[in-house]
């Protein structure tokens, strides 16, 4: 789960991270009341998607109607296909020199990576492909944290002269990412200001896996993903036209592979994980179907921990709900049980992955 | 007798009195696995389809020496009882639980490196050897015991692919899933190794997905590998930027894409699966020589 | 450093392990209205010294008026030589079950150790001579912590069927050890009551070497252990009547066990430590010359660290204020300088801890 | 040529700009220590009697190739200093830092088990190999080349035991420190399997102290020793119950006493040297014959 922006610098601040100062406001009209008291200000589109900057997310203003207009501009945009409902208004801190902070998770190392170069404020992965001895990694053994020796290597190489703050700063960051079960906690740029040492923007990213003991009120949005998420599955939204329901991710990717195969194009992709249960396909299958690009719906499922009877029960329970035609693949776990309760309602149902994906992609051509 | 398990594995079911931990436990017994014992605390003293249960793993090591371990213990839980059989000293420790925290695995991770146990997954659907034992969730009827080694990073796709060489007439030495999530206990390398040095494993299927560099960082070994190894790998449509379906799955910018994957093991002379067909296909030609 | 009881139970309560509601008085006239509120109370004389209670510094009043005469009895004592100053005042809980919990460090582990037991409210080193099956061990990994599993499998041998309460204590007194570098945290008696689980006593005996970074406010009591230490030295008092100044524990051993060999006995024990400077010797002197017992004084220095000369200047220094005989053995760096520096001054200098050890079991005894 | 260090020993000072640090740095070069480089943050660039320093072990490891190491970092720094060496892939650290907390210990010990390196110390004076290299702040002079090998607890005691063997032509392979400390790296046992296969050493003197078992869990392997072993044991006048100096001396009830100790050294047919002058005469006998 991706933070917004300010989310974010919340939790910086109630680390002593520094931030610049600030307000999130929905009014534009509120706009003019703070920058009164920033003068200068920053307005950022508070967004998950990345790329608000190019897409106009970001404007600087002096003086206050300079920041209700640009807060009224951005209030109204649109980044990708995401309605702008809040923006952050900062007071302005000119950059003397940007970095870069982040940790994330080294999977072959197995253990928590500190990534750090004095080229932030940019795309930090450009730089990683193009000057990678720019950056600074550093691993984490993660039952005893950052060591201060790393830290204090890091800030040395990253500016020594203001190293005791940025030593501080990494510490912290660190604390954050290991308190929040961060798969990313990110800081760029790292700006050195007049004011000193203060960070501009801030990322966080959390492990779904954890969200069970860490609570940070707001979403995203209420978006498909989110409901998919809630009810313990994972959709995608992808940009063609068969709905996809598929328990595990692997299979599920080798469903997409093969109907892009046959010449179809997927319009999502729903792990109902391995384990399903019915309710849970219930819930897959009026999700997916509710997605208006959806013109045919394939549903494959290799019965473990599934079992294809309740799969089957699932299907016809919710079938009168869904308006696009369906094919249904099942195997395994209760295979026959499942087969034979859908062919009384006249399913089609295939055998094999192949087949299903074929089928599907048939289907979908024809309701153009 | 294939790979990590064989007629000497005494396993221990931990989390065995919930639906998933008693049902599995239950088709493991019915496929010729060795259960032991199992755990769930406070229901000490209690059977599960006549196995018996104790409170702690150090009770049922006391009482019942197992030597592996399959964990159904839920998310939030997970972690902690890796702990307790790794403390425990179980040699082999099957982890099929999904959803665990990655901090958590982490953790785990680097106590393990002190330890003499090996782990398999978490988020994995675990080990079969056709004809002799299974930890984890594999459909029994799947299998068909023969010559193909196979180890995957996913679930259910791995049951489709068994069930395709089976129904195709080739068997498995052993089938292992090492699982999808960004940290795991055991490599694509672990595997191919100990598949290498069997004696009952002459062709090796490898089935990799998008994300990450598990995939890559095998080649090396494989470039030095007597047997032949087929990869398959998943998500040449995925988009990338997407998370699709678990963790493990997160295409980062500029690697962990199918086709990267794919093109290193071509560049590396590995022959590369298109589809489950195609796999069997392969497999078949390269049998027969 | 041991903490007095109810700053041990002051932090327990910090962290949600039950202890009885009760408060701190210093004038047995507030007992009456802190036992009106509580009902039946307990009395406990708040010393670190072991063995209060038979030494009847605990005792149990109902009735404010029982209260305060117990307050005021016990107000007035001694335990072992140390006059109560404070009294804590606690709600009676009558234990239907008391049980023993503590952590520890295992040296040769290298970890910390928690032991349990059934067998709690009695001397607990008794037990662990005379039935060592009853108590149970279990070792902690210093970077984990103690593991869920470990709790509970403790809790469910001190009592299943409030395992999970115990299990709780079990996990915060873990917090408390570590949080606080303890050597020892225990619970003696852990207590099954009509209230449910309670600490009715509470020991935390703090890592010296970790005080820089812990702050519990109140010391023992002004004592000469307490100005050694702070001033980064280690003091002991004993029975008889030599003073002995040393660098290093090792060889204060050995310069303590051939005084006796002598046939003369140590009035205290001085580790000025292996680096001592001027300033501390000068410290060390003071301080021993100020146990009224001490007839002789024996200082014992191996130059390593310590320099020779920087002693000898320190001796001259206070040499005034002292009123007993001293022997003086200097080696190691800077010894000539040392030794010409006190033989102007008349003092006997000797070069060996045995010579040292003899010469000042004599002056000791002509002066008895 | 000893024990531990030799002519190959690479030293590292961590630590080296402090008051300790370099005049002790100073001993050990005029001792004949080959000290390739010092550590102290933020002092990169400068040179202490003529030794380069560095802000970081991994600077000093890249330019000076260090394969030991010595603390001198104050007590609140010190394991963080360890941690950085242990990292560093540094082969021996010798901790001479007196006042670590406990607490710090117990991690960097657990830390240890999982890496490359060994730790002497904390709270040590060191390790001296008379006429070849010194690691520590054992005073130069009292060192006479021989073939007694010193084990010790304690650090002045040990100047004292040295020094009186030295002044009575007893020479020494290589005195050890261990450390004080409730918490150390290195045992007793550890040291005894060194002397015990070192071919200048045929006679070892050990130095032990009230608190702990660490002199008794010693006894199995010496019983099993071809070298005769001389422990002295001090403390035999401390009362029960009280903290004789540092943390590592408490006497436990019921055991740690100093007549325990020596109890269950002569009841294993170990030779008990009563007091300094006693180990000498010992050690003459011994070395006679």
């Amino acid at each position: 789960m991706k933070l917004y922006e300010h989310q974010a610098k919340g939790i910086f601040s109630k680390y002593h991270i520094p931030v610049p100062e600030g307000s999130l406001i929905t009014k534009a009209g509120d706009a003019m009341e703070i920058a009164e008291k920033l003068g200068d200000v920053v307005i950022k589109a508070q967004v998950t998607a990345g790329g608000r900057g190019k897409a106009g997310g970001i404007a600087t203003a002096s003086g206050p109607e300079d920041a209700e207009t640009a807060a009224q501009r951005i209030l109204g945009m649109s980044i990708k296909g995401l309605p702008v409902k809040k923006v952050l208004i900062e007071q302005y801190r000119k950059p003397q020199k940007e970095m870069y902070l982040g940790i994330t998770i080294d999977r072959k190392a197995r253990r928590p990576i500190i990534m750090a170069s004095t080229q932030g404020g940019v795309d930090i992965e450009e730089i990683a492909r193009s000057s990678p001895e720019k950056i600074t990694r550093m691993h984490i053994h993660p039952l005893t944290g950052v060591h201060d020796y790393q830290a204090r290597m890091i800030a040395y190489q990253l500016d020594k002269e203001n190293s005791l703050t940025i030593y501080d700063v990494i510490k912290k960051l660190y604390r954050v990412f290991d308190d929040h079960d961060c798969i990313l906690a990110e800081i760029n740029p790292l700006a050195l200001t007049a004011q000193g040492i203060v960070a501009l923007d801030a990322k966080m990213v959390i492990d779904d896996n954890a969200l069970f003991r860490q609570e940070f009120g707001e979403e995203e949005s209420v978006s498909l993903e989110y409901l998919a998420k809630k009810s313990g599955m994972s959709y995608v939204g992808l940009d063609g036209n068969i709905g996809c329901i598929v328990n595990g991710a692997g299979l599920a990717m080798a469903t997409l592979d093969m109907i892009k195969q046959y010449g179809g194009e997927p319009a999502d992709f729903m792990d109902v994980r391995a384990g399903a249960n019915e309710e849970q396909v219930r819930t897959a299958l009026r999700i997916v179907s509710s997605n208006v690009n959806v013109k045919a719906i394939v549903v494959n499922i290799f019965g473990g921990l599934t079992k294809c009877d309740e799969v089957a029960r699932a299907i016809v329970d919710v079938i009168s709900e869904i308006k696009v035609p369906l094919v249904v693949r099942l195997a395994g776990t209760n295979e026959q049980e499942g087969r034979k309760m859908l062919e009384k309602y006249g399913l089609i149902t295939v055998s094999s992955t192949e087949e299903a994906a074929m089928e599907v992609v048939k289907l979908g051509d024809s309701h153009r | 007798m294939g790979i990590l398990i064989d007629n000497h594995t005494r396993l221990l079911v931990q989390g065995i009195t919930g639906r998933e931990g008693s049902l599995q436990a239950k088709q493991m017994k019915d496929f010729g696995t060795n259960i032991v014992g199992g755990v769930t605390p406070g229901k000490d003293g209690q059977e599960i389809h006549g196995i018996p249960v104790f409170d702690s793993v150090k009770e049922a090591m006391d009482d019942t020496n197992p030597n592996a371990s399959v964990i159904f213990v839920p998310p939030r839980f997970a972690a902690d009882a890796i702990f307790e059989s790794i403390d425990g000293g179980i040699e082999l420790i099957v982890a099929i639980t999904e959803g665990i925290p990655v901090h958590d695995m982490m953790r785990v991770c680097a106590y393990l490196e002190n330890s003499s146990s090996q782990l398999i997954g978490p988020n994995c659907p675990g080990i079969t050897t056709p004809g002799g034992s299974k930890i984890g969730i594999m459909p029994n009827p799947i299998h068909l015991a023969g010559n193909v080694g196979l180890v995957s990073r996913s679930g259910t796709l791995t049951y489709e692919i068994i069930d395709l060489l089976s129904g195709n007439g080739i068997g498995q030495s052993t089938s292992v899933g090492i699982g999808g999530d960004q940290v795991i206990g055991t490599s694509f390398v672990d595997i191919l190794e100990l598949f290498e040095s069997d004696t009952k494993t002459d062709v090796i299927v490898l089935v990799g997905e998008i994300g990450g560099t598990a995939e890559e960082d095998s080649i090396d070994f494989m470039k030095q590998m007597r047997k032949p190894v087929i990869a398959y790998i998943v998500g040449v449509s995925a988009p990338p930027g997407k998370t699709m379906g678990h963790a493990g799955a997160i295409v980062s910018t500029g690697s962990g894409t199918a086709l990267e994957k794919i093109k290193a093991f071509e560049r590396a002379g590995i022959t590369i699966g298109r589809s489950p067909k195609d796999i069997v296909l392969k497999l078949t030609n390269i049998l027969k020589k």
